[in-house]
């Protein structure tokens, strides 16, 4: 039992597919994402990939600021993903809405809405940054 | 039938999604350096397939988890049977059915995605179903028999005779198994249309056992394409020749749409089965 | 289909470009507006970083001479650097590091007391 | 024959970026599609109101990330105007040396979801490998990789020395070199060439009509380039648009291409012309007045209007982007499309949300 435990971890940490969603950003965030996947950086050596489906979605990287409309999709979506699951805030809009956070349609970061796990800090955050970010929330697989 | 003889159907069942699993994982790792990529594990299918076990079971309704586990079942009975050495025939049928359980599963559900997913599903199999039958009568035709162990027993590389069959073959294998030109129904790779296709409901295990299934698909297909060169270092080189040649084709082409499929496939791809077939015959 | 093929078979038959990252980072470049440094034995609290930053993210308390600076809200702008009068503020290459919780993202300073001359 | 309602959107691995389309599918055959927006909405041109006008050029510059350094320079330009200022000349080729960059890498990343919008993956990767060489220069020589925060009221805020102007040429020896190896595979391959050709046609007369901008308009052969009005430095290099008259998907995409190769010609002539001196004019004036400014974004013009009283903050800021002129030419050419090719057609005129939203 405690094997399947074990491998259980194991294969949960090694197998992350992931989904990114862009609320009320400026986009750069979802751009450095894309950038992460590709050649030079490769995500997938860490068993990421991009599934772009809720239901498939392990790692959840929100990036841009909430504001009234796009907060319930961004509820419905995370309604959507089966536990456990990482949620990743990507980017200073997504930790507090940043510069926009005080534009009339801005509620503020997405932790306003969900429960977020990891704040990957950076406007917009380095490839570099977004691998550190998903890497250092893989501790909540070990429960 | 003595049951002594069930082992080895016990032991294809239990290798089929091992070696399936494999394949995936050697794929995944080929296509990424190929991309220039560092590329993930081999065994990362196996870690995936684990972790989708792991993962709360959502199911949409209580069809989709039955259509689920029936097109694992049929898929590894399919393996099992050409294991035992059964009927070709009979083979065939199971696939159809197989298919059948993941067109249902997939209609069942009232995602649009899916259900799209679903009738593309169906015309890929209108497309590759008259060539598998072609294959198994260009199988009966050289070799006389129905049954797959009395083909295996018989030897001999049917390829020679049988190019233009194996080409057809290879088709049906890059569409079964989802990849480039033709992968419509459900790509493993995001950014389609249909986002995952016939498997964008699924989740969690019930996503393992469609994966699962997949690999028994592949399996299966993999040891049909080994009947052609009845050795076993032979049928080896085969089998490692037509993975290589499918990682290629996947790399190559951009997605072409299920149309063009029906416009440039749909009658060429058994017109040539069937001329390789009237040579065989003459 | 040829031309991709190439692409394709020199892409297999050579090295792979991925960076492995953690286990093999690159030095960062010297110039990158990664994060701030700020060097409190300088700064004559004069606000002017706070007034200048665009979205509010640095905060001078005179009273209890402390200086902060929310990570989380700063844009890595550089305007706080331009306008600093002292230069006590400059971008540091590395990138700060993600964390858990959002109570952990506000950097703070106490600014020393200097002799009157 | 059935029919069904498919919401792509907002949420859907071919937009990066979170807008619905709902498209009303007969058979797999558009025959109605819906756009709803408002996800990305931010009322950021009602931020002047809170910010002063030297703030809001961090802000002008993050109203995009794919367009951010044009974005912010022509903030930059209308404010300088209304000041009555004119950057030095070494400020004004910098800047077009960096847009030049950003609307390669724009041009590049469009490249490489247009690609992975047709299925094909392997050159997805190949152009974002080509794509960071680009990146790397825009770190190296402004610190950050996609908002470079360069432009300051009054000219650049960061120097290019000789080493740096030396990497740039180098670097881009590199990318026309990797560009050129997948030239053949955008052009003439067969596949590619099913999926492209004769998708999405826009007309010229009516490219013309519905007022699309930029390499959407010049590919429906309107030669048409707010850079040849001289804006910055541009008026001092010599080029011709890049037109192509296709219309179709195909087009679109030869058209970027080519931009690609005209940008690096733009970047190199701007370097060898680079004269010494200021990089800034500094001014402690406030903006008055009323002006009306126009560049060319990477996604076509983009016009910015500003009203200002003289006091700290603006009165009126209002920005029209070039996404949102391209908009009515994308309802006109979804009706009738394949399901299929919707991603593709989409993409083809590269929208860009974020902007348009605002």
């Amino acid at each position: 039992m405690g094997m399947m435990k074990h491998l259980m971890v194991r294969s949960r940490r090694r197998s992350l597919w992931m989904m990114h969603f862009c609320l009320g950003g400026c986009n750069g965030c979802s751009i450095e994402i894309m950038a992460a996947l590709t050649p030079m950086y490769d995500l997938e050596r860490f068993g990421i990939l991009n599934t772009g489906n809720p239901k498939h979605t392990d790692v959840l990287l929100v990036g841009g600021s909430v504001n009234h409309r796009n907060r319930r999709t961004l509820k419905n979506l995370i309604d959507q993903i089966p536990a456990p699951r990482l949620i990743v805030a990507v980017g200073t809009c997504a930790l507090t809405g940043g510069i926009f956070n005080e534009a009339y349609n801005i509620i503020g970061g997405a932790n306003r809405v969900v429960d977020v796990d990891v704040y990957v800090p950076g406007c917009p955050p380095k490839p570099e940054a977004v691998i550190d970010g998903i890497l250092s929330g893989l501790d909540k697989f070990e429960q | 039938m003595n049951l002594a003889k069930l082992w080895v159907p016990a032991a294809a069942v239990i290798a089929a999604p091992v070696f399936g699993g494999l394949i995936a994982g050697i794929d995944r790792k080929i296509s990424a350096r190929l991309q220039g990529r560092y590329g993930p594990p081999i065994l990362q299918p196996f870690y995936d397939l684990y972790k989708l076990f792991g993962k709360d079971p959502l199911a949409v309704n209580r069809w989709q988890p039955f259509f689920a586990a029936m097109y694992l079942f049929g898929a590894a009975a399919s393996v099992a049977w050409l294991a035992l050495g059964g009927d070709l025939l009979v083979l065939f049928f199971l696939t159809t059915f197989t298919v059948g359980f993941l067109v249902l599963g997939a209609s069942c559900v009232p995602s649009p995605f899916s259900r799209a997913g679903a009738g593309r599903e169906l015309l890929q199999a209108l497309v590759y179903e008259p060539v598998l039958i072609l294959v198994f009568a260009a199988i009966f035709q050289q070799t006389g028999r129905w049954d797959a162990a009395g083909v295996w027993r018989q030897g001999g590389v049917l390829l020679a005779q049988t190019p233009l069959l194996y080409l057809c073959l290879f088709l049906v294998l890059v569409i079964k198994l989802r990849k480039s030109p033709f992968d419509f129904s459900a790509s493993p790779h995001a950014h389609q249309e249909l986002v995952r296709g016939v498997l964008t409901e699924y989740s969690g295990p019930f996503l393992a056992m469609v994966e699962l299934g997949h690999w028994y698909e592949t399996a299966l297909l993999l040891m049909i394409c080994a009947l052609f060169w009845s050795s076993v270092p032979g049928s080896a080189i085969l089998v490692a020749a037509t993975v290589a040649g499918l990682i290629f084709v996947d790399n190559l082409f951009p997605r072409l749409t299920w149309r063009w499929m029906m416009a440039r496939i749909w009658l060429p791809l058994p017109g040539l089965a069937l001329l390789n077939l009237i040579w065989l015959m003459v | 289909m040829t031309s991709m093929l190439k692409i394709l078979l020199k892409n297999g038959t050579g090295r792979y470009a991925t960076r492995l990252y953690p286990a093999e980072a690159r030095e960062p470049f010297a110039k990158n507006r990664a994060d701030l440094s700020f060097d409190p034995g300088c700064c004559r609290l004069c606000k002017t970083c706070s007034r200048k930053c665009p979205t509010g993210a640095i905060e001078v308390d005179k009273e209890n001479r402390t200086w902060k600076r929310d990570v989380f809200s700063c844009v890595f702008c550089g305007d706080c650097i331009e306008a600093c009068p002292k230069s006590c503020l400059s971008f540091v290459a590395r990138p700060p590091l993600p964390q858990k919780h959002h109570q952990q993202a506000v950097v703070y300073a106490t600014v020393p007391e200097r002799s009157k001359k | 024959m059935t029919v069904s309602v498919i919401p792509v959107g907002p949420q859907h691995p071919v937009f990066l970026e979170p807008f619905q389309l709902k498209l009303v599918v007969e058979d797999e055959v558009v025959s109605e599609a819906l756009p709803r927006f408002g996800y990305v909405h931010r009322g950021l041109e009602a931020l002047v109101v809170s910010k002063d006008f030297r703030q809001m050029t961090r802000v002008a510059e993050r109203i995009c990330g794919i367009c951010s350094a044009i974005h912010g320079m022509t903030y930059c330009r209308a404010i300088e105007k209304l000041l009555g200022i004119t950057p030095p000349p070494r400020a004004q080729m910098l800047r077009l040396v960096w847009s030049e960059l950003h609307r390669m890498h724009s041009h590049l990343l469009w490249l490489g979801l247009f690609a992975e919008a047709m299925g094909f993956e392997s050159l997805f990767m190949q152009i974002f490998r080509i794509r960071e060489t680009v990146m790397d220069i825009l770190e190296q020589t402004t610190g950050n990789r996609v908002i470079i925060s360069v432009n300051v009221i009054g000219g650049v805020r960061r120097d290019l020395d000789a080493e740096g102007a030396d990497g740039i040429r180098r670097a881009l020896k590199k990318v026309a070199g990797d560009l050129e190896r997948i030239r053949p595979v955008l052009v003439d391959d067969y596949s590619v060439r099913k999926r492209t050709e004769e998708k999405g046609i826009l007309a010229k007369e009516r490219a013309y009509e519905l007022g699309a901008v930029g390499p959407v308009l010049r590919a429906s052969g309107i030669s048409q380039d707010i850079r040849r009005t001289g804006y910055g430095a541009y008026g001092e290099l010599d080029f011709e648009p890049v037109v192509e008259s296709g219309g179709d998907c195909q087009a679109r995409c030869k058209v970027r291409y080519r931009e690609l190769f005209q940008s690096m010609d733009l970047i190199r002539s701007g370097l060898d012309r680079l004269s010494d001196g200021e990089i800034q004019t500094k001014s402690k004036e406030k903006p008055e007045g009323e002006i009306l400014v126009r560049s060319e974004q990477p996604r076509g013009e983009v016009v910015y209007y500003i009203r200002a009283d003289g006091s700290k903050h603006l009165q009126r800021l209002r920005i029209r982007t070039p996404t949102f002129a391209n908009m009515a030419a994308l309802m006109d050419l979804l009706p009738g499309l394949d399901l299929a090719d919707v991603p593709l057609v989409t993409l083809s005129l590269d929208p860009c949300i974020a902007c348009t939203e605002r």
